[in-house]
């Protein structure tokens, strides 16, 4: 196993900052222009409990956290007990004694430390900050810079705090790990952050959505920064609010998202068929937790894939996507919009919690974004569901003085409600036809991911991507990983030959659904389904040992 | 055929209040027309019943939306280009049972939106079950020995939710009608016209309302006055039964923008998301 | 083409009495004691447009009405520009001549003689049943005590106004057909009828349900007699009021029902995802007409399939069946309520309007329906999602000393929430067992009709298994009819049988969703899928042409 | 461990207003058995947020519902079994935003359940945002800049949708709180208790609650008054505000009937069915 990974955990109770301390860690690796991947496990709750961060960096692209760890800083007794085992060799165990008392490890009197200041359990990440500046060799100086810049609130204090436990821990365990700088220095965003930007680099013109993990974060993220951006993020009354009101605003000519989870989703799936009678082009945005119901709110899964799929009643044309990474996230989300747009039809970016909450570095270039150019109708009178080759009619919006009539009826060409039995077929191959072209379409664009040369191909999709990707390099396993960016249509064209050999197949989910998938639309029988649902991510090496005990 | 009429064929039963309610909303609109506002910017929806089929006798844009969401749609096409003036027709069942918590909210936010209800106290397309707004004991195919539930009353829970203009109006006085709803368009906020619709077919109440309903002379002085008007029991005031300003929820949310008619270019955009992605 | 079929037409507009005439006719036929099929064609509206009303009966079973007809009653202008070419050989066409004027058939002055009484239109209908009752012989003595029972209110104005048209109409078309008595009368029901009745012989405690065309019925069917068999059935302020009550009634012991068609029960996907996660034994009715969206209220169609297959987030069993005819439906709704309460999950019984709302002849004996015999705690400690081998575990229900406990979030045998992931794992694994539990219990149990012996094999589900064997008889055509009832989980077991060879897939349905699913869980390729998508169930004769062009 | 609690662990903020809520429902379970009504009778329901985890740590039957539905899940037990008590624990978010619609027809039909709102002004569990009832300027995560919405008044709604009960309770007044919750569930209809909830987390109200409150010493005497309680701004009246008897929705639909208890034999049902299918 390769050993060019350094990882860093911080656990404690929510409400002791361990999460904030998390993404000051990543951001401080990344200020060494170092490559970072940061997944936080919490629970629903909002005080107490066990939180923890994780942070693995490399100099090189790492798409997934490490369960082991080299640093492991326990602001809590349960976090000491939870992860005492899941060090690395050599790894060290830094504890706040006033929670752990003694135990084997390094322990720093954390809480009575911060008892000299007010909030003495905020105060907390700063010390888990401050223990892994010092095992990495900072100075107190930039230790310092740091802490101004990520800790502004009480700054005083904070930095008198970090002093302090420095003094107490650096002797401990001073500069134990040497971490070379990098390349570039990187943004870190995580999965919803980075649709947020890419759909706004996409034209995105506003946003609706009512809260719910792991969804809410791009609702927060548009409501903070969409109005720079002219992008104002609403949040309504209820989902189907959201949902109705997205579509009202897409017949006015806006580029228009939504965001939810299965449940929220669920509720949107009346108006999801209106959006597909009615032409509208909308993007949602679907986060999967473990299911089915309220399920477990703050952990993952894709148990939500033929779901997605088969969204809404009756027929019509709709795209669904996945990312397999952030970065990918962004370009995805743009390049949703632009299809949705360019087909008039609603469609799906569907993600996980790993992927919409974990964070990491990314290399992004706003102008690689696609920007949304439907067909807009020229002069002359203006038919809504003008019937054409590929079923794709022109737009135009009001106001005008043009007829402008979108129906959830079905309609004539002008709009108009029709009962009458030619029109209702015309129109349902109409619809049909638009499925057709969407296929064309995604012939002449990248759907597949393709990962390595050769080795046994292995068909994974979404966020598990990074966990397979990750799992191979760390164990050194020669792979194809193959990995549907487009769900529906499924780009069997570019899947079909991997009909024939032993095919291994990489999801989360109990019923195995993206296997079953596989088997219905293309016909592949993997030798393995490699599955977990326990609601957490796949750990790199846990899976590299599944892969290898099948290849 | 009119200016103002497709050539959908309208297959509500004669006599059919929502003749009326047709008649008045292009009077209206002709009137709007002559203060200066152009008709393509007035742009409507409607649930799914009997009044829903007003979306295709009007030749004006909009989009005919599904049951009880009206205005919720419309709500997204105000937010999403704030020159429109945006009209929801709703159904009593659609706006109080499916579509209440849109009704509600639109409201409570004073969303710049109309909302004219076909409240004819039944749900007429399909077949004449009760509904919010049924008295009790009516009877009908979903309640044979006659509904067990009281009736909302529309007027009273608009303005507790925060209406800023609520009317009443009737499709025999179709003048007047006419003139509440150019009133209630040219109302900056959620404006709620609730229209006393006889259905021929399934709850015929024209003489009954001929003899309760009264014009209002004036706007009742305050919030509690209106309240008294909305609950009044012996007879149906007709008219704007409250109004008031307040600033309405586009302007609340983001000013003079206009997502739509002002966006921003593709460059300017990305200016912008460059800022945000600087490391930090 | 054999012709042992009679097919009577009435057609004319909404409140002209057509689908009351159409109804008093089939049982007119009924007492005659033969069989008859009854499909009603009306807009969505109330007074006016164009309705339609055609019941064929035959001395055998007849399963589907015939577009022709022998005897053509017009009550207005549309109504004979519409049916006129819709004449059998020797057929008849008898109009309301006050409506249409001068013209080819037989003319009445229908509506002269009927403003002779107070409500004249409502007095059409009696006109076009008496015109039925010449036609075939009645004598006057009989047609009166028909009146008399089948159109009580105003009696006597009925009677009048009958025997004036038989007058006039009798010399021209006088005992025109003869139509032999059959061996027994037997009830005719619908769709809808034969589900309400079904679940009440199954042991149906309750149904909830919001009106939506084409599931009203089975509301109002409930609203009208479930009292008599106590058994409430209620209607409160929307969808989602309507299943989350359902499984509230669920819990407290009540074997509850829901319906409704595409757009409610898209609405009611959150909760059904809900069902699945509290393990209750709800049955749904979903009602299928032309969508997406709110599409054609009033027509048929089987575009909803794959939609009902997939309802809900998150991963949890659940059963689809389509029953393939009245009788069926009667039988299915007691049998799917039984298996539901066997193994606490969702279920649905997918009709579409064609089913939902024709009317036939049926042959049922209530003492062949199932009734629900659950798994029940015996003594000691309860809980409610016990670990068993099958997955499911015993049921009990407050009031009780034992505490029951029943979780949307994902839980632990208790009942208690968890977010532990051993936990999680196990749950899902529990809940994916129960799927297996009812593919075996299934593979004991008939799942798919089979008729005929030889020819060419044709796959087929739901109402339209009615048009296929129709087609058959009238055209002699020797063919195997193969209708799965179960469609989720599938008969894979019964199917797999016709992977090889031509067969034929007939369904309502412009995607084909039904040929999609036997291709990807069956492997089935048909030769040809007959498809009709236009919102009008298939005529027998037309689908008979269709499928001697292929074999 | 008191013998109304479950193992589940207490994951609520510390100093959270919720554990009032809880001892005062044990308190008011307690006193219901004294008075004999046995606690397997009790049952309950929950929506999703942090009020719905009150259902893990009670040891009463029940069925921890989804976000908004609480209502309606009890309303269907209810209808089941008519013997049971039902109460369901409802957040604001949860009552007021996603299940308004199942609040305000509980109260229009008068359906014989207890509804417990956990009334925070915040969306707790998913992290502060601004709920129905929040203040308007309220900072939460999506309405960084403040939320532009007026609250809604949720006393104020219920009794214009028809409550028969309404009440509001703190639960610093732990015992006040605990005889309302008695009063509510015995009261046989829709009883609506509004629990001022402070979250220390997100809205912390317990200074302003404290020096707001006020105990009432009587019911008022007709709704016009306890309208006027409802809406009192400059204190927060505490207490049951109002207080009548109509019949309940399960004794409307079925009189006597109990679906549940007393279910039909499978003879008696089929000898029933059989009249029902004579041919007609
Ligand atoms: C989600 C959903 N549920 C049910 C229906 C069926 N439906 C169509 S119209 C209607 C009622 C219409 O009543 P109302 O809103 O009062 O309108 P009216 O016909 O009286 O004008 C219903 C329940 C539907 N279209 N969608
Ligand atoms: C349909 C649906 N939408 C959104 C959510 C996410 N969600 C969980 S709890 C909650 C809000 C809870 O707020 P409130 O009801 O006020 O309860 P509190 O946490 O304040 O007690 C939301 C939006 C959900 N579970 N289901
Ligand atoms: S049913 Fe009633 S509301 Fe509908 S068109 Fe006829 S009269 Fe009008
Ligand atoms: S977030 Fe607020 S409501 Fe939730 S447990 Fe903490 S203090 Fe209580
Ligand atoms: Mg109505
Ligand atoms: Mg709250």
């Amino acid at each position: 196993m390769r050993k060019d990974v350094f990882t860093f955990l911080v656990g404690g109770k929510a409400g002791e900052g361990v999460r904030k301390a998390g993404s000051v860690a990543a951001g401080l690796f990344a200020s060494m222009k170092r490559q970072v991947f940061n997944m936080d496990d919490y629970q629903s709750l909002i005080k107490g409990g066990h939180n923890f961060s994780i942070i693995s960096t490399a100099n090189r692209q790492i798409t997934s956290h490490y369960i082991k760890a080299d640093l492991v800083v326990a602001l809590d007794k349960r976090s000491y007990e939870m992860h005492k085992g899941d060090l690395t060799e050599g790894g060290i165990m830094v504890y706040n004694s006033d929670a752990v008392g003694d135990a084997e490890g390094v322990g720093v009197p954390l809480t009575k430390e911060a008892k000299k200041y007010p909030n003495p359990n905020l105060r907390l990440g700063v010390g888990a900050v401050t223990t892994l500046a010092a095992a990495i060799g900072w100075d107190k100086e930039s230790l310092k810079r740091l802490i101004e810049k990520k800790y502004p609130r009480d700054i005083e204090n904070n930095i008198a705090y970090a002093m302090t436990i420095y003094e107490m821990v650096n002797p401990k365990i001073e500069n134990r790990f040497k971490l070379d700088d990098g390349d570039k220095e990187r943004s870190i965003l995580s999965g919803n952050e980075a649709i947020a930007l890419g759909a706004a680099a996409g034209g995105l013109d506003i946003y609706f959505a009512y809260p719910m993990t792991p969804s809410s974060s791009l609702l927060h993220t548009l409501a903070t920064h969409g109005g720079k951006m002219g992008l104002p993020a609403v949040h309504p009354e209820n989902e189907i609010g959201v949902i109705n009101m997205a579509i009202g605003s897409v017949f006015a000519g806006a580029r228009a998202m939504v965001g939810s989870s299965g449940g929220g989703f669920a509720l949107m799936q009346e108006a999801f068929s209106l959006a597909g009678m009615a032409e509208a082009p909308l993007l949602c945005v679907l986060g999967s937790r473990p299911g089915p119901s309220t399920g477990v709110p703050t952990y993952t899964a894709q148990g939500d894939l033929k779901f997605a799929i088969h969204q809404g009643h009756g027929e019509f044309p709709r795209i669904i996507a996945s990312p397999g990474s952030m970065e990918e996230a962004f370009y995805l989300a743009a390049e949703m919009l632009s299809l949705l747009w360019r087909f008039q039809t609603p469609g799906i970016l569907l993600t996980e919690k790993h992927m919409a909450e974990s964070r990491m570095t990314v290399d992004i270039d706003a102008e690689g974004a696609k920007w949304p150019e439907p067909i807009v109708h020229g002069a002359g009178e203006y038919k809504r569901y003008l019937d054409t080759e590929n079923g794709v009619s022109p737009l135009l919006f009001p106001p005008s003085k043009e007829l402008i009539k979108w129906d959830s009826y079905e309609h004539d060409e002008l709009g108009i409600t029709t009962e009458n039995p030619e029109m209702i077929a015309r129109m349902q191959e109409k619809r049909n036809r638009k499925k057709k072209a969407i296929i064309d379409h995604l012939k002449d664009i990248h759907t597949v991911n393709m990962y390595g040369e050769k080795g046994p191909v292995i068909l994974t999709y979404g966020s598990t991507t990074m966990s397979v990707l990750e799992a191979l390099k760390v164990s050194d396993i020669e792979a194809m990983v193959v990995q549907p960016i487009y769900l529906e249509p499924l780009p069997v064209w570019e899947l079909e030959r991997y009909k024939k050999g032993g095919v291994i197949v990489v999801e989360q989910s109990c019923a195995g659904q993206f296997a079953s998938l596989l088997k219905e639309k293309v016909g592949i029988e993997p030798i393995t389904v490699i599955k977990k649902y326990d609601g957490r991510p796949f750990d790199p090496i846990e899976l590299a040992d599944k892969i290898k005990g099948v290849v | 055929m009119d200016d103002l009429a497709t050539y959908a064929e309208n297959t509500w039963c004669p006599g059919c209040g929502n003749f009326g309610i047709l008649s008045a909303f292009k009077k209206a609109v002709r009137k709007l027309e002559e203060k200066g506002i152009k008709r393509g910017r007035i742009v409507i929806s409607a649930g799914i019943g009997c009044h829903g089929k007003i979306f295709d006798y009007l030749k004006l844009s909009g989009l005919y939306s599904i049951h009880g969401r009206s205005m919720a749609t419309v709500q997204g096409m105000k937010i999403a280009n704030p020159d429109l003036k945006v009209v929801a027709f709703a159904g009593d069942g659609d706006a109080f049972g499916e579509g209440i918590s849109h009704m509600i909210f639109a409201a409570k936010r004073n969303a710049d939106i109309t909302v004219i209800i076909h409240d004819n106290g039944v749900y007429g397309l399909t077949t004449g079950q009760y509904t919010p707004t049924s008295e009790k004991g009516f009877k009908g195919p979903s309640t044979p020995k006659g509904s067990i539930e009281e009736p909302l009353n529309p007027l009273a829970l608009m303005l507790e939710a925060g209406a800023t203009f609520v009317a009443r109006g009737f499709p025999v006085k179709l003048d007047h009608l006419a003139d509440i709803i150019v009133q209630a368009i040219e109302h900056e906020g959620f404006s709620f016209v609730d229209v006393l619709q006889p259905c021929v077919s399934f709850y015929n109440t024209y003489k009954k309302y001929n003899t309760m309903v009264e014009i209002l002379d004036h706007i009742p002085a305050d919030y509690q006055k209106a309240m008294a008007v909305a609950k009044r029991g012996d007879k149906l005031p007709l008219g704007v039964i409250y109004k008031i300003q307040k600033p309405p929820f586009h302007k609340e949310l983001y000013g003079d923008w206009n997502p739509v008619m002002k966006r921003m270019s593709k460059e300017e955009r990305r200016k912008r998301i460059l800022n945000l992605f600087q490391p930090r």
